[in-house]
């Protein structure tokens, strides 16, 4: 039951905390529950991390005839992202103490903290499945509710692209289970079973390709890629947060999770397509960060070229780079969650997110300037840092294979300097133009540096010494590396 | 051959109906001004009644006319269900209401029992003409009366169809019997195929399947939600039994074996007529302003992917294929019925009075698109599960194309559904959005209660097994 | 033991002191945190004497010292681990460059007296220092690496000091970018070494080279030919230097002329082994190294800015070492580049002594030009002085320290043989002597009219800034004797001066002071007259040959692309399908809405048309 | 057998031109006229072959029917009384305000 | 024989149908359907259901077609002049004509009495009824509750 309660414990805790009477007392109680859930996590998977028995620690209930059984379990890969998402949460929620809203914002982070620990934990495709469609839906609320001005388009946008790709995933697992079946005589959605069996043949490639799609709307791969600025651009900062921070990983862990293990053959035929796919996806995000004239539009196209580090890492198939892309994806939550956070503060004060808005930050607010220059620059991969570790990884994993593609993947590092600088240059260095609104903006408070601290010590220790997350990751990793 | 006369006992659950249908009506001769609740608890108990003699009543018997208890049982326990839900939420004057109500449910009850087609048209008849009378009864407008009548006349139709039908078919074996034998011993004729296909257009009619859907919609738009509620979920799970009884024949209906179709040749155009039906019905939908007008086409897409079951079910289908059946129409009784009551409720009919009506009653606008939710097939909800074993039972019984159908659709209803949901919750409140949330009574609150607790059933997968032997024990 | 914790102190000091200024002088006294740094950089000076000692009487056994902290990371197959490396090439290094550190913090004390964010500076300094210290002594490729990024972060901040000037920020920008491009070829160098051979660290690379394929040989080499070339500024990657002069005077001082620039000579250095696999790389760094030497001379030589001046002669004295490693000569370019750094600090901190005394408010103008200042020699005579013994050294004349370590470039040259090579090497000694000795003429001893600066009220500057100043005169003049013992460290024989290649270096400086001589003293008014007379050439050359126009046009470019790229396409084809996608199912709804028009008779028409339908198909199919 | 045709044949037709009443006529009465001429002509089908294998179900169905036939009728006639009385014309024109 | 009299009764029950599909006034058509009622009151009399026939002129041709003249009555008057026109002659000379053919058949096949008249109807008769009343009780009820809806259609109506 120990599993059981990491999405359990969220989810109840919604329903109470959107029924409470006063708006304090469900955004203390929202605080105090995710608090608990990254205590609770931390105490329960930690021995685990160190000891072997990782995959010992899991939980599964009977198989009902359809073959669907309650089955979850926690391994290398799924165990960083569960702290990733509690630990956002936590600070998603402590970010927005300010703002006025009502309990149902804090259930919903409440509600989507529980589905993606559910999708993390599960090992049963339909559970994975059925958390995987309920994390969008407080998201859609987040977004549409409290949003900036946009925010209704957003929504539906999230929520079209989001669904295109459930359905296509809904049926590719039915169709996964039911050749399963046919090969094997035995009805399972168990994903360790299903890896047993090779799945062979022309249907395995549609079954491929519609698992694929799924992943790659929610990743999103570049052609699939048009909700992302804008949901993230009209989500409210902590929604953001939580959206490029861990719901992002969804896909990627459904590749690590179902489709490398599932299709090993395939995903190696798939490399330099889908590889490829991930360059494109970091040389797009670089140049778009470049040219836009909104701070947070450009943060979230940066998440966009993060991940595609991950997708290169992933699909170089390597140890390395599998290690690297999995790294990539913690470092990612870290570093564009900080982003957001911060964009986010900006806004909260002065209710403007243009780049031209502000101006000589740094003297008015040296801290906040020192906290986003150090984030930034784990954003951009300074070496040192924890950007540097994953992209280096995943860059040297691609480079076992194919040169060119880990060359054009290092252009992208170039690129990073040149939307990163003059971002920070225009808001913290450049004098104030004629409309900013630099003079209003006072300097991070108390909180809102406990929050920023948290963040730079992980990506300090990441960067400098991230040995006992590699080694936490080693066992999941080999299995998948084919090379 | 003259067959054995029915023992009464046989019609034990249909007595204390029948009682409360004459009690209902002798209310109303005493009190005038309190009759229409009278009438509402006499019903009620009587519906209640009978519900618990289903279970306690008549062991099974299987005589030449009428069935008691397995299969049959399932489905009449399901009529009461609804019976119920209307008669706990309809707030109309007079005890007319409750009387035609009883009637058409001891209709539906001689369906369900049916084992000939004389009895069943008989059922047709009686479930069919008090629905008409209710249409316009609970509220009585010129809108209303336009409905019944096209109502009454499509309905007229049908059953003339169905009556044809059925002369030929005695004309045929010379029975009326819903066995197999008779004209089919000789193989299946073409006589046979078109007496099947009247008596099943009748049925395709009853559920609102596409070539006969057209007076759905207005009947829904124009008449009391409560009616909407009922018709789209009693009625339209009689005529899906018609469908069932007609293509399998009553012997190899009872609970697992399903051994040769009375008429086979009912998979060649079932799957068009499902697919077209949830086209349509999803399209026209996506148009509409007039929110009950919206349910009745939504009704009709949840047909077509019954309707597709159904075809699985026929083609081989064994005990799942029908639990599957049950489980959607279950999904669709606590659905429909919670749309329904929350239109009436909120006494809200267009989409722009919806607008923004989530910043005025967030608890009825969360249970509202809890509701639309469920309707759209959004996983954790029952809807999910009901929509996931039709596509389940589609891809095991080989009908891949049906299933991708399926799950077009389904992208196609999330566009007006989470229109819906979209309009509610982020739009500003619109000057005709109703002021205050809605304040339902003892009962109504009962029913919404189970709905939503229903809706969220769609986390456990055994679900649809636990029915099945729930329902057949 | 006393190794260990001289080591130790290497690390241990730069951080402590950063830590303690940023936690606690920064809130509480900010104008003292010069303090710490001064001690930390002292104390790394002790210790690497003391090793440098060490080494050079053979106590420390194999001349070289290494000591794995601990595994940074473990991934596959791969193992990396982080550790120190102390031999005779890092800790000769390392001896001058945590000498001039101490010194330009003392000026540095002075010099940003007045400065408001003056901790800021501190930190920055400081960090810079660490960042150099950690990459002279790291023992991987990937440390150094890491450290090397930290030395570009560092000279990003520094340049964009004064970041209330548009220039010092687009300064900045392009330095770190440039730097960036050259630290993407080293990246894919150790890449390529990983993939190879599973580890970067020194001493097992060079082991194991003859595992490496020889086109993976040749491209690691020419990689990292091509980082070490951004980041010591040779020919393509040179543009950020000049502009770097933005920054503070001891920042261009320290990093833009005696530590940071020459990290990329001391990585081509420690990749000695892997360069000598590959002779055509060797030879096109000779070529690059002699070209850059030319072309700067060849600026320097027309610039007006006195910091710009210097900047192109640490060009043009980096193309020199470049040349020495591309000639084989180790020992040359690192001689050299341990002396330069003495006399080019020096150089800078007088200008900077200059730029401080002619101007009361510092952030206002950063920049002397030549028309401002003349004669300055009566007012500021220390400086002079001063500037003169650097300048002989540049040149070298005898006795002085650029004397033996020109030579003994010019000993490798004259060595391959290459009579072309070597007329050009003594031609780039010649321009070296010609612009020092113009930029001395015009600054301090020549008054000309065209000179209307605001000398009058020059001053000489404070205390902290005239002792490192002398300080280093002194260096300046020493560092020939620290020829035998470097080359002892180096394991190199030491180099015997022949006679003729040393006649040859004394002579073309010489021509080179009488040249400019001639220039400036003998005819005043002739560098305006030539100016004036050939504003074509003066163009060109102010624009390095249009190199500086070529890159801004690239940035341009892809920014132009990433417009394109990001504007209205990306939002509206995308938004437009959607659009479109929706519209079509609305549409058809809208047809079929045609048959449903609530007649009854059409109701019960298309019934009855179904159920004949129906009847036919199942009729007719059997 | 050519009285089994001559039933057929005269109840197909009936059944036929009782849907064209309903297809064609726009008087609501006239619609109703049509439906009892599709109930007689099952019912003529029915009696015809009852009666001439003498099998009484037949018979007594077709009685039940007629009832059937004839509550149907009334239900439908009281529809129309009420569409009268409201819009003093049962035409199926008058009553196409529901539609889309 | 009485298949031709059966001939006669549905050809004329047919044409009486087609004429009252394309009479323009209500009342043409309502007296149509009478006419068709009756011929098929006829036929069923001459398939040997005796008492159905009769029991389908009382309740079809009496009950039914009464409400049909009250609705038509109550409709607008354009539609119900009174029949005119020369349709409306030959209608009539048909509606004589026809059962004067059929009685002709009959007596001319009177030698031998209709098939079906010889099987003793009666038993036939008496048969149903029996059955109605045993094994069809059940149905027989549902068809009195069906004309108890119809009865509280009618009831509602008085109600207002």
């Amino acid at each position: 039951m120990l599993l059981t309660w990491l999405w359990l414990a969220p989810a109840a805790a919604m329903l109470v905390v959107w029924a409470l009477p006063s708006r304090r007392l469900s955004r203390a109680a929202a605080l105090a529950v995710s608090a608990g859930v990254l205590a609770y996590s931390l105490w329960l998977l930690a021995p685990y991390a160190a000891g072997e028995g990782l995959l010992r620690l899991e939980e599964s209930g009977r198989a009902g005839p359809l073959g669907i059984r309650y089955h979850l379990a926690v391994d290398g890969i799924a165990l960083p992202l569960c702290w990733l998402t509690a630990l956002l949460s936590a600070l998603s929620i402590a970010a927005s103490w300010k703002a006025d809203v009502p309990n149902a914002f804090w259930a919903s982070f409440l509600g989507l903290e529980s589905a993606l620990m559910g999708v993390f934990l599960s090992r049963d495709l339909f559970y994975f499945f059925i958390f995987w469609d309920m994390a969008l839906v407080p998201m859609f609320f987040i977004i549409g509710l409290w949003g900036s001005e946009g925010r209704r388009k957003a929504a539906l946008k999230f929520a079209l692209y989001t669904f295109l790709g459930s359905l296509s995933l809904l049926i590719g697992l039915a169709a996964l289970a039911t050749f399963h079946h046919g090969a094997t005589g035995v009805w399972t959605w168990d994903m360790g079973e299903l890896t047993r069996t090779p799945v062979m043949g022309r249907a395995a490639i549609w079954i491929y390709a519609a698992l694929a799609l799924g992943f790659a709307v929610k990743i999103p791969v570049f052609p699939l890629h048009n909700w992302l600025p804008d949901a993230h651009t009209e989500a409210p900062a902590a929604g953001s947060v939580m959206l490029a921070g861990s719901m992002l990983k969804m896909g990627l862990f459904g590749f690590l999770r179902i489709l490398l293990p599932v299709f090993p053959e395939l995903s190696a035929a798939a490399l330099p397509f889908l590889g490829g796919l991930g360059v494109v996806n970091i040389l797009y995000g670089a140049f778009c960060a470049m040219a836009q004239s909104d701070l947070k539009r450009l943060v979230a196209f940066t998440s966009v070229s993060h991940l595609g580090f991950c997708l290169v890492g992933i699909f170089s198939l390597t140890a390395a780079g599998i290690a690297g892309g999995s790294l990539q994806m913690l470092n990612h939550g870290l570093s564009t969650g900080g982003l957001f956070l911060l964009v986010g503060m900006l806004y909260e004060r002065a209710h403007r997110r243009g780049l031209s808005d502000f101006g000589a930050l740094a003297s008015r607010t040296p801290v906040f300037a020192f906290f986003f220059c150090f984030i930034l620059l784990s954003s951009i991969g300074l070496p040192g840092l924890n950007g540097f570790v994953g992209e280096m990884l995943s860059l040297a994993g691609m480079a076992q294979v194919s040169r060119l593609l880990a060359a054009l993947g290092l252009l992208g590092a170039v690129l990073a300097a040149a939307w990163g600088l003059p971002a920070f240059q225009a808001v913290f260095w450049a004098p104030p133009g004629t409309d900013s609104v630099s003079d209003k903006i006072a300097d991070l408070d108390l909180r809102e540096r406990a929050i920023l601290w948290v963040l730079l010590v992980l990506i300090l220790w990441i960067g400098l010494y991230p040995r006992p997350l590699l080694e936490l990751m080693e066992p999941a990793v080999s299995a998948l590396a084919q090379r | 051959m003259t067959p054995e006369s029915i023992p009464l006992s046989l019609f034990a659950p249909q007595l204390p109906i029948a009682g409360a249908l004459a009690g209902a009506l002798l209310a109303g001769m005493f009190s005038k001004h309190r009759s229409g609740t009278l009438a509402r608890i006499i019903g009620a108990a009587g519906v209640l009644a009978g519900s618990a003699l289903l279970f306690w009543g008549p062991p099974y018997a299987d005589t030449w006319l009428v069935r008691a208890g397995g299969i049959a049982r399932a489905w009449q326990l399901f009529f009461h269900l609804a019976a119920l839900a209307f008669l706990a939420s309809h707030r109309a004057q007079g005890e007319q209401p409750v009387a035609l109500l009883l009637a058409a449910l001891l209709g539906m009850d001689l369906i369900a029992a049916a084992n000939d087609l004389l009895a069943l048209y008989l059922g047709l008849e009686l479930m069919s003409l008090p629905t008409y009378l209710l249409v316009y009864g609970l509220k009585p407008q010129k809108r209303s009366l336009e409905a019944a009548v096209k109502y009454f006349f499509a309905g007229g139709a049908a059953s003339g169809m169905f009556l044809f039908g059925l002369s030929i078919w005695y004309a045929g074996t010379g029975t009326t019997a819903l066995a197999p034998g008779g004209m089919l011993d000789r193989g299946p004729s073409s006589a046979a195929s078109l007496a099947f296909v009247l008596m099943g257009s009748a049925a395709l009619f009853k559920v609102g399947a596409f070539p006969f859907h057209f007076w759905l919609p207005d009947v829904y738009e124009a008449s009391e939600p409560e009616l909407g509620a009922f018709m789209s979920t009693a009625v339209k799970a009689a005529g899906f039994l018609m469908l069932m009884l007609l293509s399998i024949g009553h012997s190899s209906f009872d609970p697992i074996g399903n051994s040769g179709a009375l008429f086979p040749n009912l998979g060649a155009w079932l799957p068009v007529v499902s697919v077209a039906t949830m086209t349509v019905g999803n399209l026209l939908a996506l148009r509409q302003t007039n929110l009950r007008r919206l349910l009745g086409y939504s009704s009709i897409a949840h047909v077509g992917t019954l309707l597709s079951a159904v075809w699985v079910w026929q083609a081989g289908g064994h005990g799942e294929e029908l639990a599957t059946i049950w489980f959607y129409l279950g999904a669709t009784l606590f659905m429909n019925t919670g749309a329904f009551l929350f239109l009436k409720l909120a006494g809200i009919s267009q989409v722009s009075e919806l607008r923004g009506y989530g910043s005025r009653a967030p608890w009825a606008a969360a249970f509202f698109a809890l509701m639309l939710l469920s309707l759209g097939g959004i996983p954790p909800t029952s809807g999910f599960l009901a929509k996931f074993y039709v596509v389940w039972d589609l891809l095991k019984g080989g009908g891949i194309g049906l299933a991708a159908a399926v799950a077009f659709n389904s992208l196609l209803g999330l566009g007006y559904y989470l229109n819906l949901i979209r309009v509610m919750a982020l739009e500003e409140p619109g000057q005709r959005t109703p002021a205050e949330p809605p304040r339902p009574d003892a009962g109504t609150a009962l029913v919404l209660l189970c709905c939503a607790a229903a809706a969220t059933v769609g986390f456990l997968p055994e679900a649809r097994e636990w029915l099945f032997t729930l329902m057949t024990l | 033991m006393m190794n260990a914790c001289a080591v130790g102190t290497l690390f241990f000091a730069p951080v402590s002191a950063l830590l303690l200024g940023f936690f606690v002088f920064r809130p509480y006294w900010p104008r003292k945190t010069h303090w710490p740094m001064l001690a930390s950089c002292a104390a790394v000076t002790v210790a690497s004497i003391h090793l440098a000692v060490q080494i050079h009487d053979g106590r420390i056994a194999g001349g070289s010292w290494e000591l794995t902290a601990y595994r940074w990371a473990c991934a596959g197959s791969w193992r990396v681990d982080f550790g120190v490396l102390v031999d005779g090439l890092s800790i000769s290094v390392l001896g001058m460059v945590s000498l001039v550190s101490t010194l330009i913090h003392v000026y540095a004390a002075g010099y940003m007296a007045e400065d408001p964010s003056f901790c800021r500076f501190f930190l920055y300094f400081h960090f810079f220092f660490l960042s150099m210290v950690g990459l002279l002594v790291s023992n991987n490729y990937l440390q150094m690496y890491v450290f090397w990024e930290g030395v570009g972060l560092a000279s990003y901040l520094l340049i964009g000091f004064w970041y209330e000037k548009e220039a010092a920020r687009a300064a900045a920008w392009k330095a770190f970018l440039t730097n960036r491009i050259g630290d993407v070829a080293f990246m894919l160098a150790v890449f390529l070494l990983l993939r190879g051979l599973g580890t970067a660290r020194f001493s097992e690379v060079f082991q194991r080279l003859p595992e490496l394929s020889s086109s993976t040989l040749t491209a690691a080499a020419f990689l990292l030919f091509c980082g070490a070339a951004a980041k010591s500024a040779q020919f393509p990657l040179h543009v950020w230097l000049p502009d770097a002069m933005e920054g503070p005077t001891p920042v261009s001082a320290l990093m833009h002329a005696a530590t940071m620039v020459t990290a990329g000579v001391f990585l081509l250095a420690r990749s000695m082994p892997i360069l000598e696999e590959v002779p055509g790389v060797l030879a096109a760094a000779a070529l690059i190294g002699l070209l850059t030497s030319l072309g700067a001379a060849a600026i320097g030589a027309m610039k007006r800015d006195l910091k710009r001046v210097l900047a192109y002669s640490t060009i043009s004295q980096l193309g020199l070492m470049v040349l020495a490693i591309g000639t084989g000569n180790l020992f040359g370019a690192v001689f050299q580049l341990i002396t330069h750094g003495f006399f080019k600090a020096l150089l800078f901190l007088c200008a900077g002594s200059v730029i401080y005394s002619m101007h009361d408010s510092l952030s206002g103008a950063t920049t002397v030009t030549v028309d401002d200042a003349g004669g300055l020699s009566k007012q500021l005579p220390v400086t002079s002085g001063a500037f003169l013994i650097a300048a002989l050294a540049l040149s070298g004349i005898p006795p002085l320290a650029g004397f033996f370590s020109k030579d003994a470039i010019l000993e490798g040259v004259f060595a391959t043989g290459s009579k072309a090579l070597s007329v050009l090497a003594l031609l780039a000694a010649a321009g070296s002597s010609f612009y020092i000795f113009r930029l001395l003429f015009l600054t301090f001893l020549g008054d000309r009219p065209e000179q209307r600066g605001p000398r009058a009220h020059a001053h000489e500057p404070g205390f902290r800034m005239k002792v490192p100043v002398l300080a280093l005169a002194v260096f300046s003049a020493a560092a020939g004797s620290l020829g035998e013992p470097i080359a002892k460290v180096l394991g190199k024989e030491a180099p015997h001066l022949s006679l003729v290649v040393s006649a040859a270096g004394f002579a073309f400086a010489g021509l080179g002071i009488l040249a400019a001589y001639w220039a400036t003293m003998l005819r005043p008014g002739f560098d305006w007259a030539w100016r004036r007379a050939q504003p074509e050439l003066e163009r060109i050359l102010d624009d390095d040959f249009g190199w500086q126009s070529f890159t801004a046009a690239l940035a341009r470019g892809v920014l132009g692309f990433a417009k394109l790229l990001a504007g209205p396409w990306e939002r509206k084809t995308w938004d437009a399908f959607t659009e479109a996608l929706a519209d079509t199912f609305v549409g058809l709804g809208e047809g079929l809405s045609f048959f449903s028009r609530g007649a009854l008779n059409d109701y019960l028409w298309w019934m009855i048309l179904g159920a004949a339908a129906l009847a036919s198909t199942v009729v007719l199919c059997f | 057998m050519n009285s089994s045709l001559l039933v057929w044949g005269a109840s197909g037709s009936l059944f036929i031109l009782g849907a064209a009443f309903l297809v064609l006529r726009r008087q609501l009465i006239a619609m109703i006229i049509g439906l009892e001429l599709m109930i007689n002509a099952a019912n003529l089908n029915i009696v015809a072959y009852a009666a001439r294998r003498g099998d009484a179900a037949g018979l007594a169905a077709a009685m039940l029917v007629i009832a059937a036939a004839a509550a149907e009728a009334v239900v439908g006639l009281s529809l129309i009384l009420n569409l009268l009385r409201e819009e003093g014309a049962a035409e199926s024109d008058r009553i196409r305000e529901l539609s889309g | 024989m009485a298949a031709t009299a059966l001939a006669i009764c549905g050809g004329c029950a047919v044409l009486f149908a087609a004429f009252a599909l394309f009479q323009r006034t209500l009342y043409g058509s309502a007296l149509c359907l009478l006419a068709v009622l009756l011929q098929v009151g006829a036929a069923y009399f001459l398939i040997g259901a005796p008492l159905l026939g009769l029991i389908q002129v009382l309740v079809y041709a009496g009950a039914v077609m009464v409400l049909l003249v009250v609705a038509v009555m109550s409709s607008p008057p354009q539609l119900n002049e009174p029949w005119a026109g020369g349709t409306a002659k030959w209608l009539a000379w048909l509606a004589v004509l026809a059962p004067a053919a059929e009685l002709l058949s009959l007596l001319r096949a009177a030698s031998g009495a209709p098939a079906a008249l010889q099987r003793a109807p009666a038993a036939l008769e008496r048969q149903m009824a029996f059955l109605l009343f045993g094994p069809y009780a059940p149905l027989t009820e549902i068809a009195g509750l069906l004309v108890l809806v119809a009865a509280l259609s009618i009831l509602r109506e008085s109600h207002e």
